[in-house]
């Protein structure tokens, strides 16, 4: 897998760390605690186009946002997490 | 105590084995040790920091993966608002007198232990180092001023290219200087390229 | 002798000598293994799977499934190694496997008796009575029966090494495609890698009597290696395989650099992985002749007609000296014509379709051939090779040939295995008979015959074409090629899958001894996918993959169930292409090299001073230090914890995470990080904190210092440095990005070292002389910034051990000067080093929780700081943390622990019971984390997560561990068992 | 017809034209009392114990492809119950029971072979951590030892003892423990299922739920038409999401792909399955002779069913780390399979939130040895509408409430289970 980091380039994907869907967001802090929950298990897991994160550990050490094909793996973009949403 | 402290390089023990002279088809090497570096990370404004970089150094700081050089201090772009910085022949201080010069504009951690750091010289340097790392090191793509973090061996690195040499520079951490050490001295006899010291240290 | 006298791609000046089961044999410089046997008559070279039955070579390439050796010996010796891949060295030693006592006489071809019962998937059926005999004796049985070669079981004593390799278009093959398709790309300027399996470019033209450009073919193939060679935008490499595609345009190839050497040379290594990362590539790969069905078809003496015609052209050895060719296609009259110019006896072509095509009657005629159109081979017939035939004419009358070889050639199966590693899916095609792949994954073009077009003109056009749009679809521009001029060759073929009235086995699968009967039963069975057919019957399942003979076992099923192959498909073929040794994958990271190692800077210093070093990660650390009047382990650890605790002792704890955490926003990012307040810590002040997963679970602890108000240096246990950095990106890159926080890895800038003990601060104080370190100016969990001989220099009041205690940081460069100081001036202190199990067992006599206890699974509740959790503020973990099951009072919590008879020996991971309980699961109520022999207590004492926890101090227990055979009696107590008030530690 | 090698003899002599399909390809025929979607190895087991311990009469099984296409037939074959925490060890206990009686039971050879699973440790907190594990499994009744260096090194002397970056301290050993053939596991179920008249109905992809005016599932929308149920229990594992989503409902699932990788046929090498504590590498020797291998999940989501080269590398550097003597022995054939990896590790088997739908999902790495006990336990909930009592602490709303059971303490981060 190819990686196509905003700031280092194209790198192989053993570069980074996944961390899973991008798209639950932290609640705010008086959300409650199944907002909590929602957030931290519930999954959608599509099969398809996903919005994840990745972590550069290897590189710039930036959280990115990968959207990528979970089907064909295909990836058709990358953005650095901070200043994006998912 | 009325003692001097001496430093000690990362590789030293592994240098000092080597023979001193070069031939056909061999590195020459040596371990950076008169210069200090530090992490410099942008607290937000980033064109105020170039700003204050430019004026201080000379230096236009790289917005992306690059090293510009001044001939004694450089600017390494590592990640997106985060340089490693460079000083040749500096002092312990050093770092500290940055942190000073770019308050308020940026936060600076000294890394001048952190970092071992591999000065490589010659014509195999550019087959030796994509042995170990996935980066396209082909001259139209990685030329002097180009830089990378990356992976070789499975530790953490920092390349940057100087010159056409091609001379490139490798930091990395220094606990890991003796399994770095035998990947590079194994990838070289294999590619039947030995590894000399590099006399003296030349300013660039 | 089998070699003709001239002609092949041989050096007859080179001879070799080599060894075949215990037989002393000779061939040329440029022969295979296979083709020097061949050269010397060897018929017989292995036995099959199951039936053990006898087996010769049946082909030229790595699609061997019969010619299975081990080469070479001892350490060195490689089962399975196809003989027709091997290039012959001097001094190569292989023997044939699968066979006892001999090749020729092999007492496991009783199977083939039994082979009336052993038909597809028979053990499933069978040896489930009694059902303790399956380990003891069948199982046994059957899996000494299967297998094939012998591995080692010496270490692998060759290297392996790794590469990268970048290029704008990957060509895989250098036949006439690969090659065109090279040249077209690279005199665009385009970055080209050129991979071959072989160590001659070339591909079939060096196996084909061709002409290209009024020459013959092999002096265009070395003009174009010529003109690539000097071209410097192309690599090539040969003697390596692309074995699988992978995302993002990345291909793995291995590259045998040293297996055509008896051994490689010192420090070369064996073979090379390489990574290569392509934006273009172009499959080359040719394609594979299919075999014919007749009853006995594996008979030694039966090859495919393409390689009957490799080994006379390319290696000029014959396989037989009466030859017949049996058909149904137009290349197996070609392989007759190239036969007879090198001066074959082929005494009959058998072409089973209705008419031989044009031309083929006159050539016959003249070499004096003759010929049996509309005619099948229904049985073959030999003992341990061919001796005759019988065919079937197609008004039904039986003729019967004698022959020594069988040349077949049923047809040709595009390879393209690579091209389906990212999910395309081949098709079947009814104009070539054979399965194509019409949709190929972005950026790969398949050319010449593994796009199913398989003449000559074709390829070169193909390959010219393919290697020029890749290039232009990149932004170069080609200049204009002139496709040579070649010799013509027809390519037309008729499928042919089964043959009725065998009096013998039809071999579909050779290796695995799949037959057409094994085929019909299992779809009889209903075992009627393609999926099912080859996992009921192991079809292509063998050490070939199936390259042979899997798409005619297909097409059995497809006949079997009144389908066509277009409905029921083919196997979506994964990598490897062609099996990788294991070692390649690894290389260099094996054994010692597994994982890189870390050194702190004191390692020197630790092992001159008798360290014994432990894994603590990656990091080397010292365990403890040997001294000679120590006499074991125990005695070195206790003497450590003694003297510290009497003394003074120096540790180094560099492999602690450390993060320099800065900016205006620092205090309050770190309040969001631990579940504790850092915003309000003083400056010059350190504080000991609790992270929590967000599922409020504790994730890691540590002291964070105050250094300057926008300036925290943040500490973390060793196992977790790299996820808690990971962590703190996190949280200042995604969750809060709003937050003006930096963040940065200082973990190797400094070298750290505890000096604790009564007279810790006697010794810093020699150290450093000009520092007021007294109770009052520099009190429990204060840090201060210092200059240190000219270098900067971190001390922290910090203490694990309970002790007065210090830390002290100076850069890495400088840790080794540090510990020979820290050591040399307290020496008239008595000071010692002590190493990782001292240091546990001063945490443990403290009830600090350590990594045992950090178990991912304990909450801070559990391990006593609950009441740390601010409720004034939002933290990670803070909302899922007070969860039912996470508050529920019977959480087992921390406790200590001691042996009720203070001489007992106390284990970590026993489990914690009621005394006189029984050994139940019901029973549980928790288990040891931690243990140490303490010198202060006399005794062995334990940490232990006990449910209950602090409400059963005073009870009497048991640490049952059955694994160890232990029940000890145990008494609980607090977890704190030296100085519970802390006073030492203010001293 | 009964399987035995008397059958086996009569074949022989009749050129095998007794034998009939394993199992009938029905087509559907509803309704049904449950309808199970999935015609992997745990739905076809819990049909067979519907039949058979339930006695439940219409019981259909849903296949989108063919049986046992998906994760039953790309594993590595390992059973075993050496694990430590509560609720997964008495669970996984039982499906070693269950193993142990399997192929008298369906009359089929699985060739359940028990030649032990050894996982090596390599320093004092590992071996105190198998202990921990090793002693749960005693006071669950399960055979359990902790064995030191010299007794693994005559277990498997080729290891690499003396050479290591991280030497091999001693293991914890489940004799119990083993392989069993995949397919025939599938096979052997279906067979005998469908012999208790369940329906296995392939090519017969669900596309939908049908559901009754207040709500209950009473039925699924199929590429085969409308099929009616009065339970509907889903065995999915590998999309458990996606046809959960077709009911409305989000999981605590991620689909994983995990690499596994086989080696040529050798003589026979390897006694048992051995795992290496100090990097990702585990291994087995199938019948044929080929090492099985494999390691950790590429972990990324992935519906793919095929990986990348890092993990391909990182596996096979651990396997030379462990036995160097491997080299060259060469990988012949590699596989991925779609793990339903749950945010704790380890599965759930419930009703879901819609009333007539249950769950059987999020195997993680568990799911081919807890194929027998998945079943039986599935079956018990899907007749009585009650868990049963060794798979009791499976449920969905352990996420919400804490009970987690996190076996590796990694928390909800799915790929590192």
């Amino acid at each position: 897998m190819r990686i196509p980091c905003p700031y280092c380039g194209e790198r192989d994907g053993a570069e980074f760390t996944y961390c899973g869907d991008a798209s639950p967001v932290r609640p705010a802090a008086d959300a409650g605690e199944a907002a909590f929950v929602d957030y931290v298990y519930m999954r959608s897991n599509p099969a398809g186009e996903i919005s994840e994160h990745w972590y550069h550990g290897q590189g710039c050490r930036n959280w990115l946002i990968v959207k990528r094909n979970t089907r064909t793996h295909v990836i058709s973009a990358a953005m650095l997490a901070k200043g994006s949403a998912p | 105590m009325a003692e001097i402290i001496i430093p000690r390089g990362a590789f030293e023990l592994h240098l000092r084995d080597l023979p001193p002279v070069s031939g056909a088809n061999t590195l020459k090497v040596d371990e950076r040790l008169e210069s200090a570096m530090a992490t410099v990370m942008s607290r937000g404004d980033n064109a105020a920091l170039a700003a204050r970089i430019h004026d201080a150094f000379g230096i236009v700081l790289p917005s992306g993966p690059q090293r510009v050089s001044n001939g004694v201090e450089a600017f390494i772009g590592v990640g997106p608002g985060v340089w490693l910085a460079v000083f040749e022949k500096a002092g312990p201080q050093r770092a500290s007198k940055l942190a000073a010069s770019l308050a308020g504009l940026a936060s600076v951690a000294d890394q001048t232990s952190a970092y071992a750091v591999l000065r490589i010289t010659g014509e195999a340097a550019r087959e030796v180092l994509s042995r170990g790392a996935f980066i396209d090191f082909d001259p139209s793509v990685f030329g002097p001023g180009s830089a990378a973090v990356t992976t070789i061996s499975h530790i953490g690195v920092s390349i940057w290219r100087i010159d056409d040499a091609p001379t490139f520079e490798v930091a990395l951490f220094r606990s890991y200087a003796d399994s770095f050490w035998h990947w590079l001295t194994t990838t070289c006899t294999a590619l039947g390229v030995g590894l000399v010291r590099h006399g003296g240290s030349a300013r660039i | 002798m089998n070699r003709l006298e001239s002609g092949g791609l041989i050096d007859r000046g080179k001879p070799l000598n080599f060894v075949f089961d215990g037989k002393k044999l000779a061939g040329y410089e440029g022969d295979t293994l296979a083709s020097a046997l061949v050269a010397n008559g060897v018929r017989l070279v292995g036995r099959s799977f199951k039936y053990h039955r006898p087996r010769g070579i049946l082909t030229a390439g790595s699609e061997e499934p019969n010619a299975l050796v081990t080469l070479r010996t001892g350490a060195r010796s490689e089962p399975n190694t196809r003989a027709t891949s091997v290039q012959l060295f001097e001094g190569l030693v292989a023997e044939s496997q699968n066979r006892w006592p001999t090749l020729g006489f092999d007492l496991m071809s009783l199977n083939n008796l039994l082979s009336p019962m052993f038909t597809a998937g028979f053990y499933y059926k069978t040896f489930m009575w009694p059902a303790s005999f399956w380990e003891k004796v069948y199982e046994p049985l059957i899996r000494r029966a299967a297998g094939l070669g012998k591995a080692s079981t010496q270490p692998d004593p060759d290297i392996y090494d790794k590469a990268h390799a970048f290029c704008d278009v990957l060509v895989v093959g250098s036949g006439p495609a690969g090659l065109s398709a090279a040249l077209a790309a690279s005199q665009a300027k385009a970055r080209v890698i050129l991979v071959e399996d072989d160590w001659l470019l070339g591909g079939r033209l060096l196996c084909e009597d061709q002409d290209i450009d009024g020459a013959p073919a092999v002096d265009w193939v070395r003009r174009i290696e010529g003109i690539l060679t000097a071209m410097p935008n192309v690599s090539m490499l040969r003697r390596a395989t692309v074995f699988g595609a992978y995302d993002g345009g990345t291909f793995g190839a291995v590259e045998r650099i040293a297996d055509h050497l008896a051994e490689p040379k010192p420090g070369v290594p064996r073979q090379r992985l390489w990574k290569i990362c392509a934006k273009r590539t172009i499959l080359a790969t040719g394609a594979i002749e299919r075999p014919l069905p007749f009853g006995g078809n594996d008979l030694p003496g039966i090859m495919m007609a393409a390689a009957v015609r490799a080994y006379a052209t390319r290696f000029a050895a014959l396989p037989g000296n009466e030859i017949v060719i049996y058909t149904t296609t137009d290349s197996g009259w070609a392989a007759a014509r190239d036969l007879t110019g090198c001066g074959a006896n082929i005494t009959a072509i058998i072409d089973a379709r209705a008419s031989a095509p044009k031309g083929a009657a006159r050539f016959a005629a003249s070499a004096g051939i003759r010929v049996f159109e509309n005619a099948v081979v229904v049985d073959a017939s030999g003992g341990r090779r061919l001796r005759s035939l019988k065919l079937r004419s197609a008004d039904g009358k039986i003729f019967e040939l004698t022959a020594d070889v069988l040349a077949i050639s049923g047809g040709w199966n595009p390879v393209m295995g690579i091209g389906c590693n990212l999910g395309s899916r081949p098709v079947w095609s009814d104009a070539i008979h054979a399965f194509v792949l019409a949709n190929p994954p972005a950026g790969m073009t398949l050319a010449g015959s593994a796009a199913g077009r398989f003449s000559l003109a074709e390829a070169l056009d193909d390959g010219h074409r393919a290697g020029a749009a890749a290039a232009a679809d990149l932004g170069f521009s080609p200049p204009p090629t002139k496709i040579p001029p070649c010799s013509e060759d027809a390519t037309g073929s008729m499928p042919l899958w089964h043959v009725e009235g065998a009096k013998q086995k039809v071999f579909v699968d050779f290796q695995h001894d799949v037959t057409d009967a094994d085929i019909g039963l299992a779809a009889q069975e209903g075992f009627r996918s393609v999926e099912h057919l080859k996992r009921y019957t192991t079809l292509g399942m063998a050490t070939d993959q199936g390259r042979l003979g899997q798409v005619n076992g297909q097409a059995l099923l497809a006949r079997h169930l009144g389908k066509t192959l277009a409905e029921t498909g083919t196997i979506l073929s994964r990598p490897p292409f062609l099996p990788v040794a294991i070692g390649a994958f690894a290389g260099h990271h094996r054994e010692m090299n597994f994982r890189p190692e870390r050194r702190t800077a004191s390692h020197d210093w630790a092992a001159e001073n008798g360290a014994v070093f432990v894994d603590s990660g990656p990091w080397k650390r010292a365990q403890w230090f040997a001294i000679p009047s120590d006499q074991d382990w125990l005695d070195s650890v206790t003497r450590e914890a003694t003297a510290v605790r009497a003394s003074v002792g120096v540790c180094d704890v560099s492999t602690l995470g450390k993060i320099d955490i800065h900016g205006p926003d620092a205090g309050i990012f770190l309040d969001r990080l631990y579940i504790n307040m850092f915003s309000t810590l003083a400056v010059g002040k350190a504080r000991y904190g609790v992270m929590l997963r967000e599922d409020g679970f504790v994730l890691d602890d540590g002291t964070t210092t105050r250094l300057a108000d926008d300036h925290y240096f943040m500490t973390t246990t060793t196992a977790n440095a790299v996820k808690i950095m990971q962590h703190v990106d996190y949280c200042r890159q995604v969750l809060w990005p709003e937050l003006n926080v930096q963040a940065v890895s200082v973990t190797e800038q400094w070298a750290q070292f505890a000096v604790a003990g009564p007279n810790s601060r006697l010794l810093l104080q020699k150290v450093f002389p000009d520092l007021d370190l007294s109770n009052d100016a520099f009190p429990y969990m204060s840090a201060i910034a210092v200059t240190w001989m000219g270098v900067p220099a971190r001390i922290f009041r910090l203490s694990f051990s309970g002790e007065l205690a210090f830390e002290v940081a100076v850069p890495a460069r400088y840790g080794d000067a540090l510990v020979r100081i820290l050591m040399r001036e307290g020496r008239d202190l008595g000071v010692v080093a002590y190493g990782t199990e001292a240091l546990g067992v001063l945490r443990i006599e403290k009830g600090h929780p350590a990594g045992n206890e950090l178990s991912g699974q304990t909450t801070a509740t559990d391990l006593g700081f609950g009441r740390m959790m601010s409720q004034k503020k939002d933290y990670v973990g803070r909302v899922l943390a007070v969860r039912p099951a996470l508050t529920d009072p019977m959480r087992p919590s921390l406790v200590g622990l001691r042996p009720a008879a203070r001489s007992e020996r106390l284990r970590g991971g026993a489990h914690i019971l009621p005394l006189s309980s029984e050994n139940r699961a019901d029973n549980d109520l928790g288990y040891v984390t931690s243990v140490a022999f303490s010198p202060m207590m006399g005794s062995w004492i334990g940490l232990g997560l006990v449910s209950g926890g602090q409400g059963r101090i005073g009870e009497r227990l048991r640490a049952y561990d059955p694994v160890r055979n232990g029940d000890v009696e145990i008494e609980i107590c607090s977890p704190v068992f030296v100085d519970p008030e802390g006073v030492r530690v203010r001293g | 017809m009964r399987y035995s090698i008397f059958a086996l003899a009569r074949g022989a002599l009749t050129k095998h034209r007794h034998w009939h399909p394993a199992w009938r390809d029905a087509a559907p025929n509803g309704p049904y009392d449950v309808i199970i979607v999935g015609g992997g190895g745990h739905g076809l087991a819990t049909a067979y114990y519907l039949a058979k311990i339930h006695g439940v009469k219409k019981v259909a099984v849903l296949e989108r492809g063919w049986i046992g296409g998906g994760n039953a037939g790309r594993n590595t074959t390992i059973i075993r119950s050496n694990y430590g925490l509560d609720g997964n060890t008495q669970f996984y206990e039982w499906s070693m029971k269950l193993w142990e009686g399997l192929e008298q039971d369906l009359n089929y050879n699985a060739m359940v072979s028990q030649r032990g699973v050894l996982n090596l440790y390599h320093g004092d907190a590992q071996r105190d951590a198998y202990a921990r594990r090793g002693n749960a499994m005693r006071l669950h009744g399960v055979d359990a030892e902790l064995v030191d260096r010299d007794a693994v090194r005559s277990m498997a002397p080729f290891l690499n003892f003396d050479a290591a970056r991280f030497p091999i301290q001693g293991g914890l050993l489940q004799r119990r423990g083993g392989t069993a053939r995949h397919d025939a596991v599938v096979w052997g179920y279906a067979r005998a299922a469908s012999n208790l008249g369940v329906d296995i109905v392939q090519n017969c992809e669900v596309t939908g739920f049908v559901r009754s005016p207040e709500g209950r599932m009473i039925g699924v929308e199929t590429t085969r038409g409308k099929i009616m149920g009065g339970k509907i229990g889903m065995a999915v594992a590998g999309h458990s999401s996606q046809v959960a989503e077709m009911a409305g409902l989000r999981l605590p699932i991620e689909s994983h792909v995990l690499q596994a990788f086989v080696t040529e046929a050798l003589k026979p090498l390897l006694p048992g399955v051995i795992t290496f504590g100090a990097g990702h590498f585990y291994v087995s020797q199938s019948d044929k002779g080929g090492l099985v291998f494999g390691g950790d999940i590429d972990g990324y989501n992935s519906y793919a069913q095929r990986g990348n080269l890092p993990v391909v590398e990182d596996v096979c550097e651990g396997g030379m780390a462990l036995m160097p003597m491997i080299g060259r022995v060469r990988m012949l054939r590699s596989w991925g399979g779609i793990m339903d990896m749950s945010m704790d590790g380890s599965p759930i088997i419930d009703r879901s939130p819609i009333d007539g739908l249950y769950l059987n999902a999020g195997w993680c790495y568990g799911g081919f040895k807890a194929t027998p006990a998945s079943g039986w336990c599935f079956a018990h909930l899907l007749a009585r509408d009650e868990p049963h009592p060794v798979a009791a602490s499976f449920r969905l709303d352990r996420f919400a409430t804490g009970r987690v059971i996190d076996e590796k303490g990694q928390g909800a981060q799915p790929n590192l289970h």
